[in-house]
């Protein structure tokens, strides 16, 4: 958690973070008034490092770093319960989600598990069409050094004949790997808007 | 044809007593026109016919002629309409000139009606004609000496081409069965786009050219169903005086300008103000437009649901984009 | 079932072809009985689902978008499919191609129209079969029961993506099981999330948010918990002996897929519902509440 | 028409970009113009003097004068002109100042456009006619609507300045919400001490004669001349003959009606008196819940009354009234929070609204004052406050601040400390907006004197655990969430325009924003008066407020009212529109536009239907002439000749350079 | 007096008619006034009562014999002294601005705008702005009479 002493204004407000989130998420951040509800409504709120409303008024403030490094981007489960109850109509969810996307972007993820099991997912995907759930956990315990998390309940899963021991791969893999790979292509600006 | 012809006749008789009198089409001056009809007595009413000649559109004569928001007793007026017929009587409805219950409506779904001129140009030795009719896309004209055939594109009205309310939108009783448009939504404005292509100067040309011809007959107004203001229209009084009688095109111009834009949001495109003219001068054109721009900005037809109020006579407060 | 289309395009989804095989094998088993045909897209793939999203939306709605592509290609103009999670990957994909069509497509390099439409099994039951239709057609009531009826975060929020049943306080659920005879108490934390999502990341968290709605269950004297969401049935399920053990609780609570619990009213074998590969074992559920229809009638009769 | 031109120099103000000498010369080249000058300060009184030697000396019939803004100096001239015997609308004023000399420092290119201006307004003024103004007598009677605090206020003060004043309130009683209020901030004084003197006075003064359960049917006329249909809901009562004895409320067996009295808090019998202090205190049936009405069964008041005023077959009946001004003061009714589905949706009998809470604390309320819940009639020991509730909420259309819950919220806090010493207050809020006399304070004392928490945050999510209410909430300040287990949960409901407000805004033709409030003509300089003349405002129905501020734009209204009917007759601005009925075609769209209802059809004896102006109601806004196909409604004194006038001298004339 | 010859005879005036509601902008293009803010000298107005008086047939004949540039101006919608006048005119006006261009004449000659009496900056800016426009338009071809006449008939042919 990044700890804010003091704002120098303007100085210390990244104007063009706020035009980038309120484009990238399509809500107007400055409609927030602070009520609290969302984070009155989050799940999460006695774990993030920033309750969603003070997230909110970070990015008022253009406090880039300070969001884009926060645990609560990425401890946000998108459960939608802050965008249904806004009194503001602002799809906090939707800024939320950005702010993750943004935060790859930049770099800045601080909850690498969560980010490491986001990238063997997807490599799960990419190569299989679908994600092979047995291979992605051993995969990701493997990696993140949590040998022994969920041990108890591999036997459990096994028995109950739930987790394949081999991949089922699609026949359209290729298909999805060409979108990976279009998709990469599109951001490298390769394919225009 | 022959037997729309006598569906429409029986379809008046059996209704006709409570009819004061029956708006419908006769055989006109020649063989290639028929001309508006005025049946009051029951043993008139063979005279109607029903063929791709009957391009008046009858609901002109409605409030100019014969005064129908005024009802003595209570009995009905009886009126033939095309599809674009129809949206001009649903039209004068939604301007409260005249009420539904006032007519007893024969609607006949139309395929398009000949523009004569076009026709005469194709065939000019063209005579004794005793019977036209539209089969498939052709139209096919019998004289005593042969039978044309006409591919329907060259022949029909410049609405025809266009047209996409082929069926009446009202009717108490319709002839024949409903006929499916042969233009979609997106190429209605087809004509005008042509013009758009042109630059700005070259809109201007065109348009000073052809306007330029304009006589200033007035037969464009005259034919207009929703031109109401007889001899209150502004192009003649002299209070106020918004036009002079000089013969110029600035005159000319703004005498089309004010016929368009008192007809923006109420046009409903039965295209007789070009029919009419003697010059031959495109003004249906400039009325689509304004048709158009009122489409995509209010979302609104004239003569299409009687319940709606024309755009430029109502507003919105809420209403974004403008 | 006079609105119902008899064929509709289904959507399986990676977990329940694996984790939640159970759930898949009691929608198809309880489509086929109320004579709906599931098509399952051919050669489907992974909807990409929060991994994807996270990375970026238009890369998830690509993912997802490929399997709607395939129904439309079939001819489908509704796809179903049992998991809340892929459902909202699929609405994602048709809100991307309403925002950002000309990328959406140069990525996704297949036809697409954007008309087809997404819901769930749940919408499914409750829109297009309805609770009069179930009440009309069960063969066991489940008679004396408490069920507590679970929707998670997804299924009806947020209300301008669900359109689906009320954000607040849902009712679909609610009235099914009411129509299969249950009885069923408000639930206050009937959308509150579980934790789902770091099920396997961060799962101290999902211990204390489980707990919670287990406890309110079991406070509300609940047989069992139905639920629609194969994430939340494996959270509250497999993850109970580990929120026993965080919460030093002895927590016993079946709990069931409302396909089940359907499938089970209407008669189909518990075998084809894929009741043993509940973790939580709710086989005395099924046994306890057999109570076919045929004796109730005799006995209010006689 | 012989036209004097007068070009203002208005010291250099003018005369240091304007070459005004040059104007007055172009001046003399014009049609009609025989006389043309510049003058130092034409709007003193040598200036005006000189007008009006020109006008004697050269004969003139038309004035111009080429200056400062009409805005600033019209009046002044058309005075000058009238003084000198034209008549005042024969004048028109250039603005060569605020629009020409100000705005450049370019003498040549402003003197071309002074000319320019000059001409236009000759031009102009060669189309003007002179214009009368009539004069309509005013009947100097007032109708106000509605009969709470501000209608209350408004209709005294009128009694008392001596007019005859009509009231209409849609309940049984008069009062209003403040009838239902035990006390009132900041100074907790007892609501019905306050107010019950004033509704006696109402039901006392002999200039007031009050139609309690009445609604307005319909209202025409005009500013001086409206005419009202009210009509009486039928009470099955005679009121002229029930003394409100309450015999019959005692018998009545159909003791399950809702009690709108007590928000629903109780239920009363189907024939009642809504409270004791009523005004009028009269029975009445409610036939929704009635045996007799319903069933056909009980008739047991008709036998009972010692008056015998039960009338089973009593139908409404509409009487129609005549008045100069109407007031109206229709209030509030209370924002629907059912659409709040986190806080139960209306489901749990334990949260309740602001005034759920006011009948809870009030003595003469269903508890008598003790504040119980309503499940299980226990003592609440945990009670938490939500500010906001259906305020300042986008999401469900209503944006803005109710102006009121701060304080009541505070108000009732304190109150519950008071009643239950040991009990805890909880007030979840977002900001605290007391900016009244005293009211900072107030909330202050709330917090320090009576240990009040408050929260600042908003409450997420409301749920019952056991015999509680478990209310989850922020605290912003802090960043953590708090959770109470509460007994009692007050939501401060938000003020919404009167159910029905929208309906009788039509019906008065008076515009409302787009929650139903009525607009006021200016949102500062003219508070109380709408856009239909002689149609005021007071309270509520204009906007949120709290009693001071109700009562005061009660008086306000009262005082608009009286200035009003000070004089005797109206006179009406000539500059209206006017039919040529030979050219109208009778389409009615001018009908159709006009947004005052001024225009009206009129048959001519061979049954043609004609435009007719009501010359009193028509504002003179023109949309009527814009909107005519053949310009046979024309504005007077902007006519179209008048405009096309100006474009044409404009567009034809030589055009510099 | 040498100087603005000059700046005269650089940039000539062009003829642009304002039409401004009596309520707001009038009183607007006083405040602007008033407050000594400097703008173009092209523009000649026109006092109506409010923008629902406006005819958009005013705008044609103005553009058809002569007028560079029109500009109407009123009250803000929701404003309107008359409650409803600019809603009217609104819709009105649009519809003209999008049609001028199918006649051949450019849809920038045309402009209305919405400044309130107190809005004195907010009118010079307008006027600035829609002055330089039509000043980059330069003068109004107008409509003249000396197309040829006897061109084919027939647009359609």
């Amino acid at each position: 958690m990044a700890l804010l002493n003091s704002l120098r204004m303007p100085r210390d407000c990244d104007e063009s973070f706020i035009r980038q989130v309120e484009t990238k998420s399509r809500q107007q951040i400055s409609k927030c008034y602070q009520c609290g509800n969302c984070s009155a409504s989050c799940a999460y709120t006695y774990v993030y490092d920033y309750p969603v409303n003070q997230i909110m008024r970070l990015i008022q403030l253009g406090q880039k770093e300070v969001v884009l490094r926060s645990r609560s981007i990425w401890l946000c489960a998108d459960c939608q319960a802050c965008t249904t109850r806004c009194p503001c109509n602002i799809d906090i969810a939707r800024v939320m989600e950005t702010l993750r996307f943004l935060s790859v972007e930049e770099g800045t993820v601080s909850i690498k598990d969560i980010q490491l099991f986001y990238d063997e997912f997807l490599n799960s995907v990419k190569t299989f069409g679908r994600v092979f759930e047995t291979g992605l956990l051993a995969t990701y315990n493997l990696k993140a050094k949590k040998l022994f998390t969920d041990i108890d309940l591999a036997p459990k899963v096994l028995k109950k004949g739930k987790l394949p021991i081999i991949p089922h791969r699609i026949r359209g893999r290729k298909k999805v790997s060409d979108i990976f790979k279009r998709f990469e292509d599109y951001r490298n600006k390769k394919i225009l808007d | 044809m022959e037997d729309k012809t006598k569906t429409l006749q029986r379809e008046f008789l059996k209704v006709f007593e409570k009819l004061e009198v029956v708006l419908g089409w006769e055989p006109g001056y020649d063989s290639l026109h028929a001309t508006p009809s005025f049946i009051r007595q029951a043993k008139d009413l063979n005279k109607l016919v029903w063929n791709p000649l009957c391009s008046q559109n009858l609901c002109t004569y409605l409030v100019k002629t014969l005064n129908a928001s005024v009802r003595k007793d209570d009995k009905k007026i009886g009126i033939c309409v095309k599809g674009c017929d129809s949206r001009s009587l649903v039209a004068l409805i939604q301007e409260k000139f005249i009420t539904r219950e006032t007519f007893y409506i024969v609607g006949i779904p139309c395929e398009g009606t000949v523009d004569w001129r076009r026709l005469m140009r194709i065939e000019p030795s063209l005579k004794d004609v005793q019977k036209v009719d539209i089969q498939g896309n052709e139209l096919e004209v019998e004289t005593a000496q042969k039978t044309y055939r006409f591919p329907l594109q060259q022949v029909l009205e410049q609405r025809c081409l266009h047209c996409r309310y082929p069926n009446p939108i009202i009717y108490d009783c319709l002839i024949g069965e409903p006929i499916t448009p042969h233009i979609g939504d997106d190429q209605a404005y087809g004509d005008i786009e042509k013009i758009e292509q042109y630059s700005l100067p070259d809109r201007l040309k065109f348009w000073e050219k052809e306007l330029d011809r304009c006589i200033r007959c007035y037969a464009c107004r005259n034919a207009c169903p929703l031109c109401v203001c007889r001899d209150s229209c502004i192009a003649e009084t002299r209070t106020p005086k918004w036009l002079s009688q000089r013969c110029d095109l600035k005159e000319k111009f703004f005498y089309h300008m004010i016929h368009a834009i008192h007809l923006a949001g109420r046009c409903t495109e039965c295209g007789e103000c070009e029919r009419v003219c003697p010059m031959e001068i495109p003004v249906t054109l400039i009325k689509k437009k304004l048709n158009q721009i009122v489409k995509d900005l209010l979302d609104y037809e004239a003569g299409i649901d009687p319940q709606k109020q024309p755009p430029l006579l109502t507003f919105d407060p809420g209403e974004k984009g403008i | 079932m006079n609105q119902t289309e008899k064929r509709i395009a289904y959507y399986p989804g990676c977990s329940v072809t694996g984790t939640a095989v159970e759930f898949d094998q009691s929608t198809r088993a309880l489509c086929t009985a109320l004579g709906i045909e599931l098509v399952e897209i051919p050669d489907w793939n992974c909807c990409g689902s929060t991994p994807a999203h996270s990375y970026d939306p238009l890369l998830g709605a690509a993912l997802a978008g490929r399997n709607l592509a395939l129904a439309e290609e079939m001819g489908f103009h509704v796809v179903m499919t049992p998991c809340p999670s892929c459902l909202k990957a699929l609405k994602g994909a048709l809100r991307e191609y309403e925002e950002k069509q000309h990328a959406f497509l140069n990525i996704l390099q297949m036809p697409f129209s954007g008309q087809i439409r997404a819901i769930s099994v749940l919408q499914l039951l409750y829109e297009d079969i309805g609770p009069e239709t179930i009440r009309e057609q069960i063969r066991y009531r489940l008679t004396n029961k408490v069920v507590v009826p679970y929707y998670g975060c997804l299924l009806s929020r947020p209300p301008e993506f669900a359109r689906f049943d009320d954000p607040e306080n849902p009712i679909s659920m609610d009235e099914l099981l009411q129509a299969m005879g249950a009885s069923v108490p408000e639930f206050p934390y009937k959308t509150e999330c579980c934790g789902a999502a770091y099920g396997v990341t961060q799962n101290h968290i999902v211990g204390k948010m489980t707990g919670r709605i287990l406890d309110m269950a079991r406070r509300l004297g609940a047989a069992a918990v139905a639920v629609a969401c194969p994430l939340c049935q494996q959270n509250l399920d497999l993850r109970q002996s580990q929120v026993n053990r965080y919460w030093h609780t002895t927590f016993q609570m079946p709990v069931v897929y409302i396909t089940q619990l359907l499938g089970f009213a209407l008669g189909i074998d518990p075998k084809k519902l894929g009741i043993d590969k509940l973790f939580v074992s709710a086989d005395d559920l099924f046994k306890e509440t057999s109570e076919p229809l045929e004796n109730q009638t005799e006995s209010t009769s006689a | 028409m012989r036209i004097g031109v007068f070009i203002c120099k208005c010291g250099t103000n003018i005369a240091a970009t304007v070459d005004t000498e040059a104007v007055a010369r172009k001046a003399l080249e014009y049609p009609d113009v025989v006389y043309a000058t510049d003058y130092m300060y034409t709007c003193s009184e040598p200036g005006q003097d000189e007008i009006q030697q020109a006008i004697e000396e050269h004969d003139l019939q038309g004035v111009v004068v080429a200056a400062c803004s009409p805005r600033m100096h019209e009046v002044t001239f058309r005075r000058a002109v009238e003084k000198a015997g034209l008549n005042r609308y024969m004048f028109e004023q250039a603005n060569i100042r605020e629009h020409c000399s100000w705005i450049s420092k370019d003498t040549e290119a402003n003197t071309r456009k002074a000319i320019d201006l000059v001409r236009m307004s000759v031009e102009k003024l060669r189309f003007n006619h002179p214009l009368f103004s009539s004069q309509v007598p005013i009947n100097k009677r007032v109708l106000v609507i509605g009969g709470g605090i501000s209608g209350i206020q408004a209709a005294l003060d009128c009694a008392e300045g001596g007019l005859d004043v009509v009231m209409v309130e849609r309940e049984s009683t008069i009062g209003g919400k403040m009838a239902k209020l035990d006390k009132t901030f900041p100074t907790i004084d007892c609501s019905a001490c306050i107010l019950g003197p004033k509704m006696v006075d109402v039901a006392q003064h002999e200039n007031i004669h009050l139609y309690a359960y009445s609604e307005i049917e319909s209202v025409s006329g005009y500013m001086g001349n409206f005419k009202v249909d009210i009509r009486k809901k039928a009470t099955y009562v005679d009121w002229d003959a029930c003394t409100g004895c309450g015999l019959c409320t005692e018998k009545c067996p159909a003791k399950k009606s809702f009690d709108g009295f007590n928000e629903g808090l109780d239920t009363t019998t189907a024939i009642n008196i809504s409270f004791p202090q009523a005004i009028p205190k009269r029975a009445k049936i409610d036939p929704k819940y009635c045996w007799y009405l319903t069933k056909e069964k009980c008739k047991i008041c008709q036998k009972i009354c010692p008056v015998d005023a039960i009338r089973f077959d009593m139908k409404d009946e509409t009487v129609v009234e005549e008045v100069g001004a109407i007031i109206v003061a229709t209030g509030f009714d209370l924002v629907d929070h059912s659409v709040y589905g986190e806080y139960g949706g209306g489901h749990y009998p334990d949260v309740i609204t602001g005034l759920q809470f006011e009948r809870l604390v009030s003595a003469s309320g269903p508890y008598e004052g003790h504040i119980i819940r309503p499940s299980d009639g226990k003592e609440p020991k945990n009670i938490v406050f939500i500010a906001c509730v259906g305020s300042r909420d986008p999401s469900i259309g209503r944006p803005y601040c109710s102006g009121i819950c701060c304080m009541y919220i505070a108000k009732q806090a304190i109150l519950a400390r008071d009643h239950i010493p040991d009990s805890n207050c909880y007030v979840f809020y977002i900001d605290i907006r007391a900016p009244g006399k005293n009211y900072e304070e107030f909330v202050r004392r709330a917090q320090e004197d009576y240990g009040v928490q408050y929260i600042r945050g908003r409450v997420g999510k409301i749920y019952p655990q056991g015999e509680h209410l478990i209310v989850q909430g922020i605290d912003t300040l802090l960043g953590i969430q708090v959770e109470v287990e509460a007994d009692l949960v007050v939501l401060a409901t938000g003020v919404a325009a009167s159910v029905g407000a929208k309906e009788l805004a039509e019906k008065l033709r008076i515009s409302y924003d787009e929650y139903g409030f009525y607009m006021e003509s200016h949102p500062k300089l003219r508070p109380v008066e709408t856009n239909t003349a002689g149609v005021f405002l007071a309270g509520v129905c204009q906007g949120p407020k709290d009693i001071p501020a109700s009562v005061a734009q009660g008086s306000a209204a009262a005082a608009k009212t009286q200035i009003l009917f000070s004089r005797d007759t109206i006179e009406t601005d000539p500059q209206i529109a006017k039919v040529n009925e030979r050219m109208c075609i009778g389409c009615g769209k001018c009908i159709d536009v006009c947004p005052f209802g001024s225009i009206q059809w009129k048959t001519l004896r061979d049954g043609s239907q004609k435009a007719e102006v009501l010359d009193t109601v028509c504002q003179g806004c023109g949309l009527c002439n814009a909107t005519c196909p053949p310009k046979a409604i024309q504005l007077q004194h902007c006519t179209d000749d008048q405009i096309l006038a100006e474009i044409e001298v404009l567009c034809a004339g030589e055009r510099h350079g | 007096m040498v100087n603005s010859k000059e700046e005269s005879t650089t940039k000539k005036d062009l003829l642009i008619v304002g039409f401004l509601c009596n309520w707001c902008s009038y009183g607007g293009a006083d405040t602007a006034g008033v407050c000594r803010f400097n703008q173009p000298t092209d523009l000649r107005i026109i006092r109506i009562p409010c923008t629902g008086r406006m005819d958009p047939l005013f705008v044609v004949k103005a553009l058809i014999y002569g007028a560079d540039g029109v500009l109407v101006s009123g009250c803000h919608p929701k404003d309107c002294h008359y409650n409803e006048g600019n809603f009217y005119a609104r819709r009105r006006l649009e519809v003209l601005k999008q049609f001028l261009p199918f006649m051949g004449i450019h849809t920038d000659r045309f402009r209305y705008s919405w400044v309130s009496s107190s809005e004195g900056r907010l009118w010079q800016q307008v006027v600035t702005e829609f002055s330089e426009t039509i000043h980059g338009l330069g003068p109004n071809p107008g409509v003249h009479g000396e197309s040829d006449a006897k061109a084919g008939m027939s647009f359609y042919t």
